[in-house]
Parts: structure tokens; sequence; C-alpha cells
């Protein structure tokens, strides 16, 4: 298991990498991380030409905050995250996510910006952006645009990035008053790939009322998707623990499409979302009640 | 032996730690040769297909390849590997033996089966080279289902025989047929166990090199049976057995495979290095480990319990197929073991036992620890816990009211083990033992809990099994004990070591004897250089087997240092004790001789030595039991199961067992550990997922799943010694012990905690996703 | 390409092929075998590395991504006077290893481990300890003898 | 693994049927496909180009051939596929029907996969054939919107 020769190139700037990828296109793979592309090159199921080495790109690695937002950088190590005061007040979600992301020697290595772009549905942190409606920069030779998470992942390993585009910056709105957040996940080894996971949002009102219920889901679709019937039914409404349940449960049948593979059935996996989506809810909205 | 041990039954620390801890431990991937070359596969991607042709020229042509050879080059090297296994002299049984080429010719028979060997400067550049040799396979359907691999129009993995059965065997006991005409209740169900991986975490390797000048072969391999290795491959390559030397040096565990020989890599890499004279090395990656290692565990068993209603058990009825995967070199120990271990630790009369072997197109089945014991546990175990619901009988009773007593041993079962020795229980108590699990566990206690538990929702549940596991048999293993004029004693064994900790039980053993301190015992093991005959690791065997060889020898060198100080002291040998390295006087102990001093007079430069008497303080001896000793043991889980994921928390485990004198508690208690984790493996994680075509589809630790430590819970042991009457130190062995009866303790456990009488486990392993669909079909009704 | 490291206080340069893996480089091209290799692709941790002084898969990186670094393999656990340290000395006591394969990848991600959490409870070990597969020990003296190592009260 | 369904193009059914037996539209239809030769009679030999996720730019040799045709409502296709990561064989049985928005196509396939796809992908295996589906039967679809818009509809 060794990955077949590549041409190598260890930027020290974004505009260095930015041209690098321009120039070579799709033969270029970008390197952040390296926990999910190293793998797949030893199994040389990915034999890229050339590997655009972003550890070396400083201005890439950088946690920063504002009154209303939370700014990561793209390279920004989920060790950092998980670590990180500001993320634990901005976006304590990301937090609440980190410990579920694999193990230690792989948060050392392993980027957010990495786990975005590879957009593999199983990961914890698209579902995370999702329910907390982050945005993401992405750059190329010829500019910037922005780009919110839900148009972002589109497909099953597919994002809405253009061959020479890098995402660059993860933009997270800080969080609101009165609101909670919860992460859980059924994997069958703590680390391992989820075989469902929910990642919860939400803010009440001053009046106790719902304002926003975001529930952000992994593994039960090919790409991270928006538990939308949770919001239709609970936004605006005062939660009881009776229609969490009627949402988790109307929720597990239309917004997810599972797919099954040797772990988990999909008929499995939908039952896991209900409970998931339940749980996660319900913890939210209790701490809410007890803030 | 004295009834006060000083090192013997004591909870020494390892000898071999050091260098393990310390990066220093010579494993065979850290060989390296100045010159040597890289070997990679050309593996068949289908599992069962005609070879068309394989061109190997473009690979040749690659810059840093030296040489590629598919099953044409090798001429006359090309024969198949041996039976080294041949079939117990059980009445009327049926064997076809099927070995394994060193590379494929005409067909392939499993994905993964090796077509051709590229030899580059560097294993990057044969890893390219191996995308360049073009394969051209027909596929042909593939044999994976074992029910469907018996059936009429079956195709065939071995074409040359009439079907895809490898071996029929009947082994019967008493008249099951009689017995359950007289049975108030008969219980029947098919049980189902798939196939798992060894998985040691070192994968395979080998390292060979051609010594032109000194016509001298080394191979450092990762075997769990280097002398065999080295006789078989002397033979092979027309070289005397001095001209081989094979070092099994650190291991990086076994478990099992690892004593499979003559793989084809093992085949292929010595020939090579000789024909190019160069050293080649070869280390097998986790992918092909899941494909070139051997495998096991698949059966299918149709059985069922005859009993009377209080649930004493008239007789049992077994019949089962057996995946033996493409070749059986291995011969029946897998489900000849699962033949006898069914029976238990129960009186149980009558048994009718009759299996199938299968080929099929998957890898080779060889044993896996526990070696198809865990089949016949399961079987039995679940009958057992079906019978006392239908009986209205408490589970741990209606074990209590079957189990042979202590005044039945030595037990003859009348039937035949793998060693082609009688089934004899040779000592054994099994009602304390099973008591003191049900004690530890708290199972009254529990009982009584359950349903306050079950009314918060709560849903907890307990087992108790219970089993006898054949261990430590023949043929023979020897050792060589030698004081060296340091005072440093040498013990030379031919078993090599996966971790069990050789360095350090040998060492026990012979400190017990002559006295000295366990850190001034030095083992060798595991290099054919300095022990020659032996046969490896397997069948939890080494301590009991090669324990008792070098128990006998450092008695005569014990014999021999007495005598000897008894001469220069002149004291009779009566008059003197062997304590601290020394030889002291009874009642002066200032008077005596150090073993250091002693091993110097007795290889004096000038002098003579006497007729009938021999140099130096050594000695030699071999261990061959007629047949094996029989452990047993208990286990108790309490598991809880979130009927909402159908996730199982294992609560406590509790392991009560009984594997004779012990040498070292810590050591068997490590062995346990690790045993019930590969259990806990078995039950919930472990299982190798084949497609209808063959192919793997989880060929990879991402998605093979070994239990980690959040999946192991703390295990508590504790300890019962019934010594074995077949080796003077008493010993049996306990190496598999930890996961035979884990499975079955599970299904149980988790049934108790369903608390449905429509819900019922009768296959390992049980993933979550199949106890939803379990429960989901319980709950349907 | 060049690269150019620091592995257990020695200084090394090698020009190696960019694709080389850094367990490979470790391994055969400066010859510290102690590190070793079980899946290459990320999962066993028995060739886990300190770099820069936290654990990582020496297997799914590059060596050339290692240029300017700081690496710790199992072989500079020890003093340079060659006494154990205490994990190391703790994993003797317990019988925390048996086959020893796994042991460099424990003895490096559990030092990282010890440093940030130096009184753990038994479940943040298990739970540091599950990136690291051992097939022998069952993994309970491991747990032991980390409590051994660690500033936690023994039970 | 099995991939059964059914899809509606906007279409006449001798239109569709027409589009699905033209190899030049399914070349350009077929995820991946670079170039789509005819071998025989309803046989095309090609080269194939995928990329999803870790998988990058794996090269397939691909063979496709259409059977057991009634026109214009009845058809097998199978695609066999080789390369170095692999090897898939599919075959799917499709059945046209005109309804009241255009033709239905149902289709009914089993897929084997082998190598190292098989081996070590299985996770995203199923994804991975309902998006090549999905993206086959929508290009299909832009293909017939464009013939019909540019009046080749009739057959």
């Amino acid at each position: 298991m060794k990955p077949a020769p590549f041409a190598y190139h260890a930027p020290f700037s974004l505009d260095e990498a930015l041209d690098l990828l321009h120039e070579h296109g799709y033969d270029a793979k970008a390197l952040a991380g390296g926990q999910s592309l190293i793998p797949a090159m030893n199994f040389r199921l990915a034999t890229p030409a050339v590997l655009v080495d972003l550890n070396r790109v400083d201005s890439l690695r950088s946690v920063s905050r504002d009154t209303t937002t939370l700014q990561l950088g793209a390279m920004t190590r989920h060790r950092t995250l998980e670590q990180s005061q500001d993320v634990a007040q901005m976006a304590p979600l990301v937090s609440a996510a980190m410990p579920f992301v694999a193990h230690e020697a792989i948060r050392t290595r392993g980027t957010i910006g990495g786990s975005l772009a590879h957009a593999d549905p199983a990961a914890e942190l698209p579902a995370v952006m999702l329910a907390l409606d982050a945005s993401f920069t992405l750059a190329s030779r010829s500019g910037s645009r922005v780009v919110p998470a839900s148009a972002f992942f589109l497909g099953l390993f597919t994002t809405a990035m253009e061959p020479g585009e890098l995402l660059v910056n993860i933009t997270i709105p800080a969080r609101a008053d009165r609101s909670a957040a919860a992460f859980d996940e059924v994997s069958r080894r703590h680390g391992d790939f989820a075989l469902a996971g929910a990642a919860a949002y939400v803010v009440n009102g001053a009046d106790g009322k719902c304002e926003v219920a975001r529930v952000g889901l992994l593994s039960l679709a090919d790409r991270p998707v928006l538990a939308a019937e949770v919001a239709r039914l609970l936004e605006g409404t005062r939660p009881s623990k009776e229609s969490i349940r009627e949402a988790a449960e109307a929720s597990a049948q239309v917004d997810i499409d599972p797919t099954s593979d040797i772990h988990a059935s999909s008929r499995y996996r939908r039952q896991l979302a209900a409970v998931l989506i339940r749980r996660v809810l319900e913890r939210a909205f209790l701490s809410l009640e007890h803030a | 032996m004295p009834a006060e041990h000083r090192y013997l039954s004591a909870r020494v620390t390892r000898n071999e730690d050091a260098r393990l801890l310390t990066g220093r431990a010579r494993f065979v991937d850290d060989v390296q040769v100045p010159g040597m070359l890289h070997a990679a596969f050309v593996r068949s991607d289908y599992a069962h297909a005609r070879i068309v042709s394989i061109d190997t020229s473009a690979a040749r042509a690659r810059a840093g390849v030296v040489a590629v050879y598919a099953a044409a080059d090798l001429g006359e090297y090309l024969t198949p590997a041996p039976l080294l296994v041949p079939p117990p002299p059980i009445p009327d049984v049926v064997f076809h033996a099927r070995t394994h080429l060193p590379l494929a010719r005409d067909k392939v028979r499993y994905v993964g089966e090796p077509l051709a060997i590229v030899i580059a400067e560097s294993r990057y550049i044969a890893e390219d080279a191996v995308r360049d040799v073009l394969v051209d396979l027909d596929p042909l359907d593939p044999v994976v289902d074992l029910e469907a691999a018996m059936a009429d129009g079956a195709p065939r993995v071995h074409e040359d025989l009439e079907s895809n059965a490898a071996a029929k065997v009947v082994q019967t006991k008493g008249n099951y047929e009689a017995a359950r005409q007289q049975a108030d209740l008969i219980v029947r169900r098919r049980f189902l166990y798939d196939r798992g991986a060894s998985a040691a975490i070192e994968n395979r390797a080998i390292v060979a090199q051609w010594d032109t000048g000194a016509e001298e072969l080394t191979i450092w391999d990762t075997t769990q049976a280097p002398i065999p290795i080295r006789n078989g491959m002397a033979a092979r390559l027309g070289l005397l057995e001095s001209q081989v030397r094979v070092v099994a040096p650190f291991v990086g565990g076994g478990f099992g495979p690892k004593i499979m020989m003559f793989y084809p890599e093992e085949l292929v890499i010595p020939w090579v290095a000789i024909r190019l004279g160069r050293a080649v090395k070869w280390t097998e990656d986790r992918r092909e480990n899941f494909y070139a290692t051997t495998q096991e565990r698949g059966q299918v068993h149709e059985a069922e319990m005859a009993l009377t209603r209080e649930g004493r058990i008239l007789g049992v009825r077994d019949h089962f197929l057996f995946d033996t995967g493409a070749y059986d070199p291995y011969g029946l120990t897998i489900p000849i073991n699962t033949q006898c271990t069914l029976l238990g630790p129960y009186d149980i009369a009558n048994y009718d036992s009759r299996f199938t072997a299968v080929f099929t197109n998957k890898p080779i089945v060889t044993p896996v620890r526990g070696a198809g014991r865990q089949h016949g546990v399961f079987v039995s175990e679940r009958l057992l816990d079906l019978a006392a619901k239908e009986l209205g009988i408490d589970r741990v009773e209606i074990r209590r009211r079957n189990l042979l007593g202590p005044d039945r041993f030595p037990h003859n079962h009348g039937i035949m083990f793998q060693d082609s020795a009688p089934l004899v229980y040779d000592s054994g108590n099994y009602l304390p033992t099973l008591e003191r699990a049900v004690e530890m566990i708290g199972y009254e206690q529990l009982r009584g809990e359950q349903a306050r538990m079950r009314a918060e929702g709560r849903h907890v549940g307990v087992g108790v099994v219970c089993y006898v596991e054949g261990t430590g048999i023949g043929p023979y293993e020897g050792a060589r004990v030698t004081v060296e004029p340091s005072g440093v004693v040498r013990v030379a064994t031919g078993v090599g070591t996966q971790g069990q900790g050789h360095y350090t039980v040998f060492a026990q053993i012979v400190a017990e004897v002559l006295g000295v301190d366990v850190t001034n015992v030095k083992v060798v093991t595991g290099d054919t250089r300095e022990f020659q005959w032996g046969t490896g690791t397997f069948a939890s065997r080494g301590a009991a087997v090669a324990g008792s060889a070098c128990h006998a020898a450092a008695l005569s060198v014990r014999g021999k240092i007495l005598k000897l100080a008894s001469q220069l002291l002149s004291v009779p040998e009566d008059g003197l004790e062997l304590k601290d390295a020394r030889v002291e006087v009874n009642g002066s102990p200032e008077r005596g001789l150090t073993l250091a001093e002693l091993a110097g007079r007795a290889n004096p430069l000038r002098g003579a030595v006497r007729p009938g008497s021999e140099p130096g303080l050594e000695s030699t001896a071999y261990f061959g039991p007629d047949r094996g000793s029989t452990a047993s043991g208990v286990h108790a889980v309490m598991v809880e199961v979130d009927p909402e994921t159908a996730m199982v928390d294992i609560k406590r485990y509790v392991v009560v067992h009984d594997c004779g004198t012990m040498i070292n508690p810590l050591l068997v208690e490590g062995q346990i550990h690790g045993g019930v984790a590969h259990g806990i493996g078995n039950a919930f994680y472990e299982q190798l997922v084949y497609d209808d075509q063959g192919q793997l589809l989880n060929a990879s630790l991402m998605d093979y799943l070994l239990p980690t430590a959040t999946d192991v819970p703390p295990i508590e042991t504790d300890h019962r010694e019934t010594p074995s009457p077949f080796n003077p130190v008493g010993l049996k062995g306990v190496g598999e012990a930890g996961c035979i009866p884990s499975g079955a303790a599970f299904a149980q456990a988790v049934e108790d905690a369903i608390g449905n009488p429509a819900f019922e486990i009768l296959q390992i392993p049980m993933s979550p996703d199949l106890l939803f669909d379990l429960m989901t079909e319980a709950r349907r009704g | 390409m060049k690269v150019a490291v620091t592995v257990n206080g020695v200084a090394y340069e090698r020009d190696i092929e960019a694709r080389l893996l850094l367990s490979d480089f470790l391994r055969g091209d400066l010859g510290l075998t102690g590190t070793h290799v079980g899946c290459e692709h990320g999962v066993c941790g028995a060739c886990t590395i300190l770099f820069d002084g936290e654990p990582a898969r020496s297997c799914i990186m590059f060596a050339v991504q290692a240029d300017g670094h700081q690496i710790q393999t199992v072989e500079g656990l020890a003093s340079p006077d060659g006494a154990l340290s205490p994990l190391q000395q703790a994993f003797h006591e317990k019988h925390a290893l048996q086959c020893g394969f796994c042991t460099p990848g424990m003895l490096t991600t559990l030092t990282a481990f010890l440093k940030n959490v130096p009184a753990p409870t038994e479940l943040q070990i298990r739970e540091a300890l599950s990136a690291n597969l051992c097939r022998c020990t069952g993994y309970q003296h491991i747990v032991e003898a980390v409590i051994v190592a660690s500033r936690t009260p023994l039970p | 693994m099995k991939l059964d369904g059914t899809f509606t193009f906007g279409g006449p059914q001798e239109s569709v049927w027409a589009l699905l037996q033209d190899p030049a539209v399914l070349a350009r239809s077929l995820p991946g496909v670079e170039k789509l030769d005819a071998s025989g009679p309803d046989q095309y030999r090609g080269v194939m180009k995928v990329s999803v996720g870790p998988v990058t730019a794996a090269k397939f040799d691909v063979a496709v051939a259409l059977t057991d045709k009634v026109e214009p409502s009845h058809f097998v296709m199978q695609v066999d596929a080789k390369g170095a990561v692999g090897h898939t064989k599919g075959t799917a049985v499709i059945d046209l029907a005109p309804v009241e928005s255009g033709t239905e196509m149902r289709y009914s396939s089993t897929v084997q996969v082998g190598g190292t796809i098989a081996a070590v992908g299985q996770r995203m295996l199923e994804s991975v054939g309902r998006t090549m589906m999905k993206q086959a039967l929508e290009s299909l679809d832009r293909e017939l919107k464009a013939r019909l818009a540019n009046g080749r509809s009739a057959t």
C-alpha cells in the first residue's frame, strides 16, 4: 500500500497555492490535513498527478472573532477548534461535535477546510455547518465568492467548488442569546464514521417560543442535510416532548434518503435518525429551560 | 513440585519487555540487509476465474524492476504445498486434500490468490509494476454460500471432485435416536457463525537471504512454526536442513494463521532470493492481509437437544457445514474441535455429530484463536438456554443439573479429538467454578432487579455460560537448558513467541528448578540455529508442552549440578540445596559453590571428562503428552441494550477459569483479557462480509471492526486450579480460552435484556443492524 | 526532494521521493524501526509518532511534510541513560504489552495524552486509547498502566 | 447491489428509444465515458474516467452491450468496466412505456463490483451507484430535450 508518484508543491502563500491550482486544474489535489486523502492514495484509489500541500500557508490557519461572527481559516486543525475558547463561546455546537471526529492523532492533522471540501456525507463538520448556517469563502486566481453551507454541499463528495477554487475561510454567525446546541451520533465504535448523526442549534424567543430549530444530519443522505421538517413543525411553537418526537419522526420520514451499507441498512438508519433528532432537540431545549 | 514456589505461580514481570518498550525489539519487517530487494504480488481480483494469460513484459521493462515471475516461470518448483494435518483415523472419514500452489496456474479460486511476483529495488516501484502486469481472467460463477455450494449443479471450486465437499465426518456416542424417543422436550434451531480475521496488528513478513559463499539460506519469517518451516523449505529447495536457518524473531501476534505453513509467499520468496542471489523482503500490507492470510469461523449448524422435563440432557444431534475456503492444507482440526467442544462440561450420553467441510471461493481457512471451539459452545449453550426457557427452569440451574461431577475424571467421551487421540477430559471440577461466577456477577440479585429496571425503561440482561477447552496437545516439544560459565542460565526451545511471554514463563519454570532469579534465565526461542526439534505454537500448548520440556531439562541440569557439587564439596547430594544461583550445604550456608563456578568446573580446559558423563551443565529434554489437557471455565456478562438504537453496552464481564497450575497469574490474566476482547470482537463487531461474487466488502480496518478500548469493559477474573495429571507441573493451556464462550454469553444476555420470547439470537456476530431487525421482527410477533 | 528533520533530538538530512511515507522514511531511511506499520490507512495507530509534540499517524503523512519539524519516536521516550519513562515503566509493571507490536504507538499516543491530561479518569484513558488497536491485551492492563503513570490516585 | 427505479422523460417513447440506442448519446451521458466505439452490432467499447471524492480520475476500459431488444419498449443494457482500482459489471433491464407527461422508464439493475473499490469503498458504493444513475438519466433527459427542441425528434 504505497502511493503512486506525484509532483509535490508546498507553497507558502495563498496566491502561490491558487496559481498552482489554476495551472494544474483537474490534475491537482489540494493537500490539507491529508487524513482522508493520503489513505486513499495509499490504496491507490486516489492517484493525483500533482499535490499542492497547503500546510505551509500560514495565513490559512487562524481563529478570529468579531461581535457577530466567528472566522476560521480553512487550515485550522480540528485540535485547535477543540481547544479554542473562542469556538466554545461563539459556536458551542462545533465544540460539542469535535470529540466525535475520529481520534486525537487524526484531529492534530485534520483541518476544518479539508473536511468541508471533502464533503463526506458521514463527516460531522459539514452537518454542523448546515445547522449553524455558516458560509464559506472560496478563492481562486480570479477572485473570491461566498457560498452559504446550504448551497455548498451538492452530493456525494461533491461541492460547489470549481476547479482552481480553494475553500479559504469559514464564517459562523455568533450564537444568539437564548440559544443551545447539542450533538449526538451512533457509530459502531468510538471515533468511527457515524451510522447516523444529528447536530442541533436552537434559539428561543423571549416569549419562550422557538425561533430557530436547525438540525444538520449526517450519514443520512448522499450529503449533509438539514432537517427541514423540524424547523417547519417547531419554529414558532413552544416545543413539548410530544411535539419534538413528532417533528423528529416526521423529519426522519421526509428529510433524509439513507443508503444501506454493510454496517447499517437504510431502514435502521431511518430509525436512528428519528431517535437522534429527538435526543439532540430534547437536550438542546432542556438546556434552554435550565438556563 | 515443592509446595512452596518461589517463581512458579508468581506474578513475575516479563523479561522481554525492555526491548519492546524502547523500540529495540526486532520484528521481521525491521530486518534490513544490504542490497535487499522488495517484492509485491499481483493478485486475483476475481474469486473464481480461469487464467487466460499473464503478460509481465511491461512490468519487467519498468526502471527499478529486477524480475517478475508467474507460475509458468517457476518450472519444477511449481508443486502444491503439503497437507499439514492429515485427518484423524475416524472410521469412514472422507477427506479430499487440495492444497495451493506457490503461484496460481490455470485457475484462481479466491480474491487475492497470488498470480505473479514482482521484485524491485523498492516496494514503491514493485507496487507500480504490479499495475503493469496485464492479467486476463475469464470469470467463472463463484462458490460463496455454504449451503448453495452443496446444492446439485453448483459450480465446483475443484473441478476434479464430484462436489464441493472437502470432507465428511460422522462421530457418534450412545444412541441419539433412542434418546430422542425418551425426551420430554426437543429444541431444534439453525445456527450461523460467520467468518472473521485473526487481525494480528503485525501483518506477515518474510525476508530471505542466500549466502552464496556459505551456501546458507536464512529466512526471517513471522511464523508460529519456525522448525517445520525450516524442514519443509530445505526439502523443497533440495538443501540440507543445516543449510537453512529460519528465524522467527519477535512476532507481532499470531492468533493462529501464523501457524499455517508454506503460504504461497513463504514458498516463493526464498526461491527468488536463491535465484537472484540477493536478499528479498516481502511485507504483507493490511489490504493483502484480508486475503492472503488465512481466516476462520464460517459454519452453519442444524442442531437439536433432547431433554427430560427436569432439564437433564438426554442427547444432542448436530449436523453442520464448515467453510474450509479454497484449499484445505490444515485438514479437519477446526470442525473436529467444534464437534468435541460442543459436549462441554456436561454429561451427554448420546451424541450424533456429523459435518461436511465445504470448499468455497474464499481465502483458505485455518485455525484462528479458539479454532472452532466457540461454535460448539455457541450451539450447546444456546440450545440449553432455549430449553431452559421452554421448561421454565432457571438458566444457571439447568447447567448445574447437567455438569459432570468431580468424580467423573478422567472422562472418556468415546469420540476422537483433533490430535488423533480419544477425547478424554483429564481433570476438572466444574460446579464450584460456575457457582463462583454466579456469585461474582451477582446473578440472583440482578434477576431480582431486572423488573424494576425494566419499569424505568432500562433493558439490562445477564448471561452465564460454561465451556471446556482441549489444550496442550502433542506431539512434543523440546528444550535445552545450559548453565553458562557466567552463571547465566540459557534456555533454548523451538516454540516461537508471539507475545505469550515465553521469555518469562519458561524462565520461571527453570528458575524454580535451579534456584536462580528469573531475570538471570535467558530464553532463546524461534531460531532454528538454537534449537531444531519441535513443532510450533498452537492449540494453547506452548506453556503446557514446551514448558514441561523446559521443566524436564532443568531437572536434569539440576541433577548434574548436584552431582558435581557433591563431588567437589564432598557432601552427599541430599545434603545440598540450590538457592540464589548457588549450591549450599544444608546447615552451613557459607559452604557452597556458585553455579558460575560449577559451570566452569564442569567444562575444564585440562583433565578428562569421565566416561559416562558429559561436559558442561547442560541437558536437553523432550516432552510429548499422550493427549491434551482440558481447561474449563465460566463466563458471566451483564449488558444493557438501548432498545431504540439496538446498541449494546457491556456493563460487566466476569471470567472464572481453570487452566490447571498457573505459571504466572499476571500473564494468565493478560491472555484472558486479550481472548475476551477477541471474543467481544467476534460477538459484535468482526465479520468478513463477502458479496455473492466472493468479493470481500470490508478489506480494511475502517470497515473490519476490531474492538477498541472503549468496546472492552474491565474484565473481572478469578482462578481455579485443577492440575492436569498429564504433565509434571499440572499445566493446561489458556491462550484461546477468553474468546471461546463470549458469543454464547452475549447472546444469552442480550436476549435476557430484550425479554421478548420471540427474540432469539441464533447467529454470530450480532451487529446493531441485525439486532434492530430481530427486535423489529419480535415486536411484530 | 531534500528533507531536513530532527528526530529524537538528532538532525537528519536526506534526499527522498515526494511520495515516501513518513513511516517508511523513519524505518527505512533512518533505521528507526521502533515505529511500526500496521495498516497504512491511519486506523491501527501503531505508527503514531509525536510531530512537534503532538500525536500523528506517520503512515498518512509524507516525509517531505516533516521538513523543518521535530519528531519523537518510541526510541526517544526513555532517558538518554536508558532509564524507562514512567509510562514505559508502568507498562512493564502492569503487563500492558504482549506481542509489543502496537506498543510504540500506544506509548507515543499516551505520552502526549498524559501531558495534556495529567490526572485522567478511566473513561478518558479508554477514549484516548481507542485510537490505537491492540489485539493481545484487551486493553485492561494498558489502562492500569496509564493510571499508575498518571497523577490519578490509584483505586 | 441493486438499483431499481423509474424515471420520466419529457418526450415521446419513440424518441426516447432512439436516444437510448445512439452510442454517441450514450457516450455523452454515461458518467465519465470519454469515448465509445462500435465493436459489433449493439456493442461498444471505450474508456471511462471516474472521479468520486477520494477516487481521482480512475480509468476504466468499458464495454457496453444492448441486448434483448423489443422496440420500442424493452432492452437490456450491460456495462462492463475494468480498471486498476477494480471492475464493475452492471446489467440493467429497461422498460419504456408512454405516460401522460412523456415516457416512463423502469429500470431494474444489478451491479457487481470487485477489486479495490469493492474492498474499501463499500460505504460509498450505493451512493455512487445512485448518483451515477441519476447523472446518466438527467443527462439523457437533457439530450432528449435538446433533440426535441432542435426538431430532430422524428424517428
